[in-house]
């Protein structure tokens, strides 16, 4: 009954996109639009909630697809809950569309396709998740990146913006095309197309590592794992901020849940090596994903880099999980999969919410540059204190939901010690320490972030006309921020709920989590660990509460007095004398220099010039070491291959004799 | 299997075919165009004499008919209006610098021998005295194919194109004793179509291109 | 019974009649403002009777008329169907196009009265090749359309067109020859089989007896036709002139030619394989064709990155997507026949349809060159996302019937040839990068000063996406039979 | 019932022995240098004063400036709930493990950073820069040392790590050697002490923790100071009841709980002493050599992970 309920959902949101064409007026065919994507939402939300909740699983058979194949659909607990995650998000995201779209001076021409292809977006994650064989998954998955490659492309004055969409599509095109190659390989030995019969395939070990190989390229390249990463920081900057918050917090999940779907469902027995490519491709992602964010100053790119880091931890936990698989302590190997999964919805929920907060920020400031920016936290509160607890999120500290899937995978690697070749716990303990590192490098990202944009002084006049944004956008910034404080502070009910999955993946669920009450969170045992969410935060409002009160007499007699702050005598300092974005992160770009390929230009003072000139810039070494000279290659070996088209027809004739002569010499 | 077995015709067959051969080749070295148009002449000649003997021999009446197309169109109709378009183009005089003559010709024999080779399986499947011609025939089409991609005069490449087509019109007259006759009527229309049109494109070239050099046209190319 | 012949085949003769009989009226009244209109109707009519001929084979299976002379069965009715369809598509882009191109004074009456003539007589030469049972008149067909469209690509006398016009006649002239050349060798072999001369070019007959036939002789023959066809689809040693041709002549001529003619060259060459398959036992023949695909495919792809002119770089893309199905039917199998057979329509209605948008840009920016195409959307939407989506489906981007045969052939070659996949994925992504590199730039971007909107005609090329949609989406059982009716003959059996 | 009241009592007692710790630690530091320092005690009287004193606040500094203060010392004292100090088996030992602790101390550092930078003047950006990157070079040497032990202990829970190395035979690990001597140096990164950052200077440019806290004043600036001596406090009894845990409460008896007391109070002195010994050996080192520092605790607690994987698995 829910499968009908999230086809509903998916034609919701078809009328979604259909529906701004007939009406004139833009700004009721917008809302209408987005008011539509929001039933979709919660219908889709609903069902996956539902799908995860009943450990069975639905399937139906549509008549559109191929003539034998018609397109057959499933929902599953682990479809379920990534349908709940997509439907929850995009849901709370067209609570922020509608204001945000008409208030952005487009033209109403290209509004009206931004939400057609918002709708198209959208509908094209549900079918890839309620798809169940490979044709009907392989049509959706592109029709995602079809549709996004439009919305991205959807400012298209720059050239620059169109670029990015380029690289995007290519990008997301091949990663299509290896997918496409690793569901044939499945089904040349399953002999048929839908997920069943893969399911049933029997592969010798030689072709199992190879479907996995394209699998982890194909899905990788769409998730933005690190040497494959490059489209994400150029593609999500430059869409609307609504629909960066839907690919980098939806998009990139429905990559993850394709890699899940592939590597538990259909590839079945899974090998150690597998858990090591995957542990080793997450640390990589995480530490260079956290890195490169330090390093920018343009705030939504910023946002992009780190949605490669929570990709990276999100693999980290996948490879642990495959690990313990792999060994066959299927506990454990459980306990693995739903720190990934807790980390995919947590992620979602944070990344949606700054990109949110950035899009606030940067409408009402009309800037993009951190440089920029500066105590915005008096001018705009409400969107302050969210992109606050955004900040705090992602930076996984206690109270909020980024600690208890961090912590969860932390926990994951600990129990490391059940393995029993010594290199691989060691290889997991380093993990453990490079997941350490990239938290705190994202905190300190973050306290980068907040610091510069929302506290200090307004570094230009722009930010002193920025007010609070509309209803809808403070209400979803809200809804979000809530959602992240309550999965923080329930994590055991939670985890609970997606007992289901590992248990259909698995065959085992976490049968730890539910010996104590809601108020401990203990994956492994009790003795092992243990994190009191609640109890965490209730005793720090206790603590605070009490000293609030001990100190209350000393505040009635003693006003609080305003006075310029302290400067060192020099006189009053301004907003320039501030930290910007590039001097915080300088120390880490000093002790980290290998990392990124930096050119810094120092132009002293002279009488040409008025001032002394200061420029930087970050490139990626992904970009230079791989792409360009792919890019270069191709453009050689077109060269060569040109000087077949040389113009003189003597030689065009002269080629078809010598083929005609070396054909003849053949076959004779 | 010596030649003296065959009887008459199939004798005068082979000569004839020989002697198409080595018009070929003519054509290959002649330098000045007029003996180059007057040479192709003779080969569709040869070609309507090798029909009529085979239409008698073997009592195909219908390839009287295509030996009457031959001659009309190879050895009157297209020639003439060669010959008027060179007389009116003034370019009688015009010596074209073919590459190396002894390369091109050594090239030809090399051809010969390979259209030999490539062709023996066929020959012991055929019954016919006249199997060999089938190489003959075959070696008079890559012939006509290096004497357009050896020249660069755009008259020169048509002769070469109509002596490829004496050459397909000789496989199936020798090979096959003719084609079906709706099949022959198609290859002369679409042949007497062909010289109308290379009229009109000599005529395009001459005024667009100011000669008739084939390797002035090389604007559209993607090496720049 | 004789008008019983003639009604029973009525539908087959007028097909055939139709064009032939507008190439004769046209060849006057073509200049007149209303010649498009003219050629519109002939093309409705023709469509119509096609129609008509596809529903009779529907019913009562395969036509074979009594002087065993014309012969439509299940693998080339959905052809002719396609045939007329985008021509009757293509004539209600002309008629405006042409007229315009009229008023600007590129074309005079003349040149208008010998395009019109000449465009129903392509169609009727192609018809002709696509419903001829004798092998000989199917090689007199594909040389009349050559000449056909030879005068119409140096239509505009500018040097290029000329250029163009030349390389075109001179290459396809001597490409066919050796056609000719290897239908004769295939009549040689018939000849020792079969008592009658008459039937031995019967392709029906020759399929009846193809495993008699000489092996050695066959092999022979297919060379020759391989390279002398080969040379009209354009694969690549001898593809030099398609991007010329494609580019210079007028903007339907070049949709009409990259969209069928290439499919015609292609049915004649899968015609003769299926007679040779069964002769020669082994799939040398599939394995030549997979030979050229693949190496038509990769170049092609590359070249896509060197282009300057719009038209040049489609008729690139098509020579990609002709080696892609010659590749396909090389493969052989019921999957790849399958997906070849449908790549070959999805294909010829996406290219024409691009290249009637492509001719609307050129005229809304008064050029071909890429560099100079800018901000197409904002100038004139329906061109813009036209062209957009239009390269999006010829780029094999799933919502579009495209992919469905690219997904086909993928799987069908895992399962045969699994280390050749990797060769497609890199052609695939190289041709795709290079569409995409030219097409964005001229879609998005600002349109530059004193670019306006022209009268542009855009609902063929609407109702070509939406059938391709619609194939990408769902193939309908109608189409589905045929094509699996058609697989059984070429490979032996079917899909379904 | 009584455990929860024992437990408060432990938090209490713990909270009013943090100004002690730091008095007794500037006083050895003055003893060793011949001078006649401050009596122990002495921040007890700070404490009470900087409680009297009127607050200033800087102009531009927001709403999140007034309630920093508070926040961090809730958290740290709700840290200071959950380490067994004199007694195992305490309640409140079960909210959180030690990486929920490395957790809460990262949530105190993140907010007073962003403090630091509220008030939009060039000191704050310095020092919280700076606190920021220690903290992140500091944080994988840490949690590599609990990564070690834990392995030992099979858990991070405090509680059963300091039960289990009790009731276990005593045995040398050279893994807790290494992660030992790791923890120290982390610990001194962590609270800001010599070698990373002088807590006595105002010099601005070489101050680190204090040019957080310059423009605080008052009580906020007194609750700021409690705090950062209650952190110090806590990595001191998180160092010694892991390594040296004898003498601990093990039931909640008078003389048990007695003994853990006294044993707590000499083990503090013992820890303090060695601090106040580092510090005036060594001098505070130029802020690009910090990674160095830094990276050999990293080294000493890989070496400690990589000792036990290989000798002590059996």
């Amino acid at each position: 009954m829910y499968l009908h309920l999230a086809h509903l959902g998916v034609i919701l949101a078809l009328l979604a996109a259909v529906v701004p064409l007939p009406i004139r007026r833009i700004n009721t065919s917008v809302r209408l639009a987005f008011a539509l994507l929001g039933l979709s939402g919660v219908a889709c939300a609903f069902a996956g909630g539902m799908g995860m909740l009943s450990n069975s699983s639905m399937s139906a058979v549509l008549p559109i697809g191929l003539p034998w194949l018609h397109s057959h659909q499933h929902l599953d607990p682990l479809g379920g809950f990534f349908l709940l995650l997509v439907g929850g998000v995009s849901g709370i995201v067209s609570l922020y569309g509608p204001n945000y779209v008409i208030s952005s001076d487009v033209d109403s021409a290209s509004t009206r396709v931004l939400a057609i292809f918002t709708g198209l977006f959208i509908a094209g994650m549900y079918l890839v998740i309620l798809a169940a064989d490979a044709f009907s998954f392989m049509v959706a998955w592109e029709l995602m990146s079809v549709a996004s490659y439009f919305l991205v492309a959807h400012d298209h004055s720059q050239a620059k913006n169109t670029r990015a969409a380029f690289i995007y599509l290519l990008m997301a095109q091949a990663g299509g095309l290896l997918i496409l190659l690793s569901f044939g390989v499945l089904a040349g030995f399953g002999d048929g197309f839908t997920f069943s019969a893969m399911q049933n395939a029997s592969l010798p070990p030689y072709w199992e590592h190879i479907a996995f190989g394209l699998a982890f390229i194909g899905f990788g390249m769409k998730a933005g794992i690190v040497p494959l990463h490059v489209w994400l920081p150029q593609a999500h900057p430059v869409a609307p901020s609504h629909i960066s918050a839907l690919m980098s917090g939806v998009m990139l999940k429905v990559a993850v849940y394709g890699f899940i779907r592939f590597c538990y469902d259909l590839l079945g027995t899974i090998h150690w090596q597998w858990g090591v490519i995957v542990l080793l491709a997450g640390c990589a992602s995480a530490l260079l994903g956290v890195l490169y964010a330090l390093m920018q100053h343009d705030l939504k790119r910023l946002l992009a880099y780190h949605s490669v880091e929570n990709i990276g931890i999100i693999y980290m936990g996948l490879g642990l999980s495959f690990l313990f698989a792999s060994n066959n302590v299927p506990t454990l190997a459980a306990l693995g999969l739903i720190a990934a999964l807790y980390h995919c919805m947590n992620h979602a929920l944070f990344k949606s919410l700054l990109f949110l907060g950035a899009g606030a920020v940067i409408q009402q400031s009309g800037r993009h540059d951190l440089n920029h920016m500066g105590g915005l936290l008096r001018l705009m509160p409400i969107t302050g204190v969210c992109f606050l607890v955004g900040c705090i999120s992602i930076s996984a500290l206690p109270p909020f939901n980024g600690f208890v899937s961090e912590w969860l995978t932390f926990q994951t690697a600990l129990q490391g010690t059940a393995l029993e070749s010594g290199v691989i716990k060691s290889m997991i303990a380093v993990a453990a320490a490079a997941l350490a590192l990239t938290g705190a490098l994202a905190a300190a990202c973050f306290v980068k972030v907040f610091g510069i944009a929302f506290l200090g002084q307004a570094r230009t006049e722009d930010m002193l006309r920025a007010h609070e944004v509309s209803a809808g956008m403070k209400g979803s910034q809200v809804l979000l921020a809530l959602s992240c404080l309550l999965l923080g502070v329930f994590p055991t009910a939670a985890i609970n709920s997606m007992e289901a999955i590992p248990a259909v993946l698995l065959g085992t669920g976490l049968k730890s989590t539910q010996t104590n009450t809601w108020l401990w969170l203990t994956p492994v045992s009790g003795q092992a660990a243990s994190y009191g969410a609640p109890m965490v935060l209730s005793g720090i409002c206790i603590a605070w509460l009490g000293a609030y009160v001990f100190l209350h007499p000393r505040r009635r007699k003693t006003p609080v007095r305003f006075s310029p702050a302290w400067d060192c005598g020099f006189g009053p300092l301004e907003a320039r004398t501030q930290y910007t974005a590039s001097s915080f992160s300088q120390p880490i770009r000093r002790i980290f220099r290998p990392v990124w390929p930096i050119d810094e230009k120092v132009t002293p003072p002279s009488a040409a010039t008025n001032g002394g000139r200061y420029s930087i810039h970050i490139g990626d070494w992904a970009w230079d070491r791989l792409y360009l000279p792919l890019g270069q290659l191709i453009q050689r070996s077109a060269r060569i291959v040109a000087r077949l088209q040389g113009g003189n027809i003597r030689t065009y004739l002269a080629y078809s004799f010598f083929t005609l002569i070396v054909m003849l010499w053949i076959v004779t | 299997m010596d030649i003296t077995v065959f009887t008459l015709a199939e004798q005068l067959i082979l000569t004839l075919a020989a002697l198409m051969l080595f018009t070929s080749f003519l054509l290959l070295a002649q330098t000045r165009l007029l003996t180059l148009i007057h040479i192709f002449a003779l080969q569709g000649a040869l070609l309507c004499a090798t029909t009529l003997v085979i239409a008698f021999t073997y009592g195909r009446h219908h390839l009287l008919i295509s030996a009457a197309l031959t001659l009309g169109l190879k050895v009157f109709f297209i020639p003439i209006q060669l010959q008027k378009l060179v007389t009116s183009l003034d370019i009688k005089r015009e010596v074209e610098v073919v590459g190396n003559p002894t390369l091109i010709m050594l090239g030809g024999a090399a051809l010969v021998l390979f259209s030999y080779y490539a062709v023996l399986p066929i020959r012991e499947l055929s019954m016919l005295a006249t199997r060999n011609t089938i190489a003959i025939s075959l070696a008079i089409i890559l012939l006509g194919m290096l004497l357009i991609i050896s020249r660069r005069k755009a008259i020169v490449q048509v002769v070469g194109f109509m002596c490829m087509e004496n050459g397909l019109m000789f496989a199936a007259v020798a090979a096959t004793q003719g084609m079906p006759m709706v099949v022959e009527m198609g290859v002369a229309l679409d042949v007497l179509v062909a010289a109308i049109l290379f009229g009109i494109f000599f005529f395009q070239i001459r005024t667009e291109f100011g000669s008739l050099d084939v390797d002035k046209l090389n604007r559209l190319k993607e090496v720049d | 019974m004789q008008n019983s012949i003639f009604s029973t085949y009525s539908a087959l003769y007028l097909t055939l009649l139709l064009p032939l009989a507008g190439a004769a009226i046209l060849a006057f009244c073509g200049h007149l403002r209303l010649g498009g209109k003219l050629n519109l109707l002939i093309c409705i009519a023709t469509f119509i009777a096609s129609f008509k001929l596809a529903v009779e084979v529907f019913y009562s299976g395969s036509i074979i008329t009594p002087s065993n002379f014309f012969y439509v069965d299940a693998f080339n009715v959905y052809l002719v169907l396609l045939n007329s369809f985008v021509g009757m598509t293509t004539a209600v882009f002309s008629g405006p196009y042409m007229a315009h191109e009229q008023e600007i004074g590129r074309v005079k009456n003349a040149g208008m009265r010998l395009y019109h003539s000449m465009y129903q007589g392509f169609l009727f030469t192609m018809l002709l090749a696509l419903m001829t049972n004798n092998l000989g008149i199917l090689w007199v067909a594909v040389e009349g359309a050559t000449l056909a469209t030879v005068l119409l690509v140096s239509l505009y006398r500018t040097p290029e067109s000329i250029e163009a016009g030349w390389k075109y006649f001179l290459i396809c002239g001597v490409g066919i020859a050796q056609a000719l050349f290897g239908t004769t060798l295939i009549y040689f072999a018939a000849v020792q089989i079969m008592p009658d001369s008459g039937q031995a070019l019967m392709w029906s007959v020759l399929y009846a007896h193809a495993a008699e036939l000489e092996p050695t002789v066959l092999l022979l023959a297919f060379v020759f036709l391989i390279v002398g066809y080969g040379t009209k689809i354009g694969l690549v040693p001898l593809h030099n002139w398609l991007p010329d041709a494609h580019s210079e002549g007028p903007t339907p001529m070049s949709a009409i030619l990259s969209g069928l003619l290439l499919n015609i060259a292609l049915y004649a060459v899968v015609r003769f394989k299926m007679l040779i398959d069964p002769a020669l036992g082994t799939n040398i023949a599939g394995h030549i064709m997979m030979g050229f695909g693949l190496l038509s495919f990769l170049v092609a792809g590359l070249l896509l990155h060197r282009q300057r002119d719009i038209k040049r770089m489609f008729s690139y893309s098509s020579i990609e997507h002709m080696g892609l199905i010659t590749f396909a039917f090389g493969i052989g199998g019921s999957l790849a026949t399958f997906g070849a057979l449908l790549h070959m329509i999805v294909h010829s209605l996406t290219k024409s349809a691009i290249f009637v948008t492509v001719g609307h840009a050129a005229q809304v920016c008064k050029t071909q060159s890429i560099d100079q195409i800018r901000g197409l959307i904002k100038t004139q939407p329906e061109v813009g996302w036209g062209l957009l989506i239009g390269t999006v489906a010829i780029a094999g981007l799933p919502p579009f019937g495209v992919f469905t045969s690219e997904f086909l052939l993928f799987s069908a070659t895992i399962k045969s040839y699994p280390w050749l996949v990797i060769t497609l994925l890199a052609g695939l992504s190289i041709a795709f990068a290079g569409l995409f590199r030219h097409v964005q730039p001229m879609v998005f971007g600002d349109c530059p000063k004193g670019q306006i909107r022209i009268k542009a005609n855009m609902w063929p090329v609407a109702l070509h996406l939406c059938i391709i949609l619609w194939l990408g989406i769902a193939v309908p059982d109608v189409l589905a039979g045929w094509i699996d009716q058609a697989t059984i003959m070429i490979s032996g059996k079917g899909v379904l | 019932m009584n455990a929860w009241i024992l437990a408060l009592i432990q938090t209490a007692l713990l909270m009013l022995l943090a100004p002690l710790l730091s008095g007794w630690v500037k006083w050895i530091k003055c003893k060793m240098q011949c001078r006649r320092g401050p009596a122990p005690w002495q921040p007890y009287r700070d404490l009470a004063k900087l409680m009297r004193k009127e607050v200033v606040l800087a102009e531009h500094a927001s709403p999140l400036f007034r309630a920093t203060p508070y926040l961090v010392f809730s958290v740290t004292a709700l840290a200071s709930s959950v380490v067994p100090a004199f007694a195992v088996g305490l309640p409140t030992a079960a909210i959180a493990d030690v990486i929920v602790m490395v957790g809460f101390f990262a949530l105190g550092r993140f907010f007073l950073s962003l403090a630091g930078m509220d008030i939009g003047t060039a000191f704050g950006g310095m020092g919280a820069s700076r606190e920021v990157t220690i903290s992140s070079l500091a944080e994988p040497a840490m949690l590599l040392s609990i990564f070690t032990l834990s392995m030992t202990f099979a858990s991070t829970n405090l509680d059963t790590m300091v039960h289990f190395s009790l009731t276990q035979p005593f045995q040398i690990h050279p893994s807790f050697i290494f992660s030992g001597l790791s923890l120290l140096l982390v610990a001194t990164a962590e609270c800001g002490r010599i070698p990373i950052d002088n807590p006595a200077t105002h010099l601005e440019l070489t101050m680190v923790h204090e040019a957080m806290i310059l423009e605080y004043s008052g009580r906020h600036l007194a609750l700021l100071e409690w705090a950062s001596m209650l952190k110090m406090l806590i990595f001191g009894v998180l160092i010694t009841n892991l390594f040296i845990p004898w003498g601990i409460a093990l039931n909640p008896g008078v003389v048990p709980l007695a003994i853990g007391t006294l044993s707590m109070l000499i083990k503090l002195m013992f820890i303090g002493t060695v601090l106040a010994v580092s510090e005036s050996v060594l001098a505070k080192m130029r802020l690009f050599r910090a990674p160095e520092f830094l990276s050999l605790a990293f080294i000493l607690s890989l070496l400690g992970m990589l000792s036990h994987v290989v000798l002590e698995v059996y």
